[in-house]
């Protein structure tokens, strides 16, 4: 896989659209032990960029990611709209003046835009968030770097998958799940399902 | 769902909308963006600028405070939900009058983030902004963890205290120190009796039982301490007191301001009921309170509830919280 | 029942009480008697007395009203019933500044009832008096029987309009005669959503479906005009509209005041929701709005609804309506 | 008989005794169409004056009649409380300076405040209200007034019963049950029903 304006063009689409069926599915999860709309903000965020995208001219992968980030975010500004529109950020400066992206260059744009959430978010794997999907898999496909993409994105997915799982005995310490403390053990974390989502939709489009 | 509203969806816009044909003398949209309200009165070149934002559904917070002797500007959330980065980054830059922001908000995620997304926008055009953080709410973190409190009806005291010192010329050092200075004076609990209904959900996203009283519920129905079988208007107002002043005591001699705050629902008559025994108790104490605020000033809708807030005064924020300030929404002219 | 009180019995003494407690700088029992509450604040000799009575239940009204540009007094009593003849004369008499008091308050049979045992009475300390009634609420009578119509949120018109008469010094003929010019110029209707509860009855004293709303209500719960399923803002907006245009029609180029009062549970949002579609449908028809009014103006404890007023003004009438005037419960600073 | 201040508060002491006998079945007739107080306002005003009437020492009827008028007022503002008051003021006047009086005394008293009360209230008999057990009982005990006491209260107490039953076919037109307008046809006035109740009390007296 290369990355360029197309190639992100169908991700997106993708995403957009395995968000969309899983809007119910997520709103259940934030229901649990938040207010329940992780569902419509995450559907919502990602039609926007994936329509945005639709239209879009620019070439530059670094203008484009800031300008997905800014769609996101005033299409959905909740706490993990926001937090998306973080990572989308940092990828956006690590892939700045390139039109066009490889694997390793998508890798390391992917670790950016987790470093950035980190830092802006102030949080760390194994704190129930998203980031414990999304930092296993992020962290295996640099190490599938020279394998390819779809291999890599696989061997990620499934590193998603058991970081999700593992937010279950996890006690939630960010956002309104934390107010519930010990209570949010034994819960599956829907941010963390979100980032499941994301490597879920890129095999999707990698199967295509 | 008994709401009186149009379609779900444009609750918020047509809520702004009749604040803009009511009000338009004292507030209105910036740019005709119905996300983000600003003073519409004239503001003194190099006054510090205020600005706070948040979701909407707990009116007169947010926005209610936009207003001479207040705050300068709100960027208008959902309901409940945070408005977006680039609102905020609007609003402030349309609030900074060469002297910096003052960014004064509750301590929500979603609101945190956007507004350090914004911060940093707005940086690249020079603006100096401080972030002051609203976490009153003593229910909702023990003391050992006061940073990750929420924000409630508290923010009211420090948004009318910062107003004022920015009113009198005040630098943004000044300002930040003096809201934080009220903040760390200011305890709120609150207790409520029923849910309420976020308009897009159309159900109440939590219950309550009716012969149940939840003690520290959050504004938003983020759970509280304990449920409780219903208690009398005293006993609710000792609890609440009582948890206050393990966690700022006060002493013999104190002076401070007191909020009893309805969520929505709840009478003023039975505020008044509450206030009474909240005034016995901290005249037995012998704490006298000056300029009580009764009355709604921070809700959830529908909710039925009540909150209380006390912030200790002293010398420099007395007067500052008696000079005048007044919104659509507020004002202390009568208090 | 779920309210926040301590024995339904002493639920309006405690009420009092708290009111003591906060406001006394502004607001004090008559020697002692928790059932008359009049201003702390010094009158000058010679100015008109303004008083009112009625039952417990509806703050602001009645004696929420009671300040300086307002009413010098009120008598208080249970909750929906009136207060006692004599606790009234007693209040006629201390509001008695030299130039006689007018006696302005609702339609309701004991209200009535009293203050004409009460005016006897003080006329025998040649006290005059003169009595005008509100009667504003369009549901509660046909035109054809004007005379019958119940007293509701009007009469916060009435009271400021008359408390600035008053104010400015003129006679009690005049001050009487502005009041009535202002209520002749008022008209309020209301609907109801969800029933309240007396203390002491401890049960709603009716009910109304889920999926209904009930048109034209009064505040006690009499009967409206009709049962309707749940409308939207707007309808509700358009129909009330109708019926008071209906009744006392408006023409390009008049100006008016227009008061959207919630009843106790409603939201702020909504109450500006339905603000919105009234200034819409007054522009379409080419009449501005001065001073609006939004909020809680006239409740019914924890009742859900809202009562709409509107009251066309002339070149007496507003500067009147202007005129400063401020109480614990109401003030025109912000307005 | 001859009513001085000791017949007086027999008679109050049985009026009470009734009142709150019936004071639920009052607030039933008063929930029909009014705000269910009637009950509660009876008993406590009648009560109250029951209570005053124990330790005055004031001989001068009509001095007595004015301060039980204040004391029901007092303890009982309500519509149908006032209007009692009303009546006990009218009363007052017609008995002024007596401290005995007949039962031709008591019958012109009572019809003196009737007429008070019509002419504060505004009201007459045929509306559906207290006046129509009242009336026609006050106009009998007026004819009667030669008669034995006994049997003249017993002619009244009929004509108070009837008066009473009557109001059922009629329309309200005061008070809070007019809101009612034609709905209110079928039921029985609770104020008619105390103006029976006060010529029930009064029998039970003379019959002890
Ligand atoms: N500080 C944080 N860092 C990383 N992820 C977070 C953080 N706070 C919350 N999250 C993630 O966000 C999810 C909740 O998102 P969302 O429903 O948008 O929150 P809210 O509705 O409270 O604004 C959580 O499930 C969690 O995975
Ligand atoms: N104008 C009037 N004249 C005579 N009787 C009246 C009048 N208005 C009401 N009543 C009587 O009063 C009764 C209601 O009394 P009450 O319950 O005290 O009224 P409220 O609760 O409305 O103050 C009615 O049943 C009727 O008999
Ligand atoms: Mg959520
Ligand atoms: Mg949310
Ligand atoms: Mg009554
Ligand atoms: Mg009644």
């Amino acid at each position: 896989m290369s990355l360029q304006l197309e190639t992100l063009r169908s991700v997106f689409q993708e995403i957009s659209a395995v968000m969309h069926e899983n809007r119910d599915y997520l709103i259940g999860l934030d229901q649990q032990n938040g207010d329940g709309d992780l569902g419509v903000s995450m559907d919502e965020g990602y039609r926007a960029v994936a329509k945005f995208l639709e239209t879009s001219e620019e070439t530059d992968l670094g203008k484009l990611f800031m300008q997905c980030a800014s769609v996101f975010n005033e299409s959905a500004p909740s706490s993990l709209g926001t937090i998306t529109s973080f990572g989308l950020m940092g990828m956006a400066k690590s892939l700045k003046g390139k039109s066009e992206a490889s694997l390793e260059d998508i890798a390391s744009a992917m670790s950016a835009g987790i470093e950035k959430i980190m830092a802006k978010a102030g949080s760390k794997p194994g704190e129930k968030t998203i980031l414990d999907s999304l930092y296993p898999a992020i962290q295996v496909l640099n190490a599938e770097k020279d394998s390819d993409s779809k291999q890599a994105f696989a061997v990620a997915l499934d590193a998603a998958r058991e970081g999700a799982e593992s937010t279950k005995m996890m006690r939630s310490v960010h956002g309104r799940a934390a107010y519930y403390g010990d209570k949010s053990i034994g819960l599956l974390d829907g941010g963390s399902e979100v980032g499941r989502l994301i490597f879920e939709a890129i095999a999707r489009y990698l199967g295509k | 769902m008994k709401k009186i509203i149009n379609k779900p969806e444009s609750f918020v816009q047509e809520m702004m909308e009749g604040i803009v044909a009511a009000y338009s003398d004292k507030v209105t949209t910036l740019n005709g963006d119905f996300r983000v309200l600003v003073k519409s009165t004239p503001t003194k070149e190099g006054k510090v600028g205020i600005v706070t934002a948040g979701g909407s559904g707990h009116l007169p917070v947010f926005l209610g405070y936009v207003g001479q002797g207040l705050i300068d500007g709100c960027a208008v959330g959902n309901v409940f939900a945070s408005p977006s980065a680039q609102k905020m980054a609007d609003m402030i830059q349309a609030c900074d009058y060469g002297s910096g922001v003052l960014c004064l908000y509750g301590n929500y995620g979603g609101d945190k983030m956007n507004f350090e997304m914004a911060t940093e926008m707005v940086e690249m055009d020079d603006i100096e902004t401080r972030t002051v953080l609203v976490r009153d709410d003593v229910a909702s973190s023990p003391k050992s963890s006061m940073e990750k409190r929420r924000g409630v009806a508290g923010m009211v005291y420090a948004f009318k205290i910062a107003g004022a010192a920015a009113d009198k010329g005040l630098s943004l050092e000044e300002v930040a120190r003096i809201a934080q200075k009220a903040l760390d004076a200011t305890r709120t609990m609150g207790v409520a009796l029923s849910p309420c209904i976020v308009p897009e959900v159309g159900k109440p996203t939590f219950s309550i039982k009716e012969d149940e009283i939840e003690i520290g519920m959050g504004i938003h129905g983020e759970p509280g301490i304990e449920v409780k079988p219903m208690m009398q208007a005293d006993e609710i107002a000792s609890l609440i007191l009582e948890k206050i002043t393990a966690d700022a005591p006060l002493a013999k001699g104190d002076e401070v301001s007191v909020m009893v705050n309805g969520l929505g629902a709840t009478p003023m008559e039975e505020l008044l009921i509450v206030y009474r025994k909240v005034h016995q108790i901290l005249s037995d104490m012998g704490v006298s309170v000056y300029m009580p605020h009764i009355g709604e000033f921070a809700t959830s809708m529908e909710m039925a509830g009540l909150s209380i807030t006390i912030i200790k005064l002293d010398e420099e924020l007395k007067p500052l919280l008696r000079a005048p300030a007044t919104s659509p929404f507020y004002t202390n002219a009568n208090k």
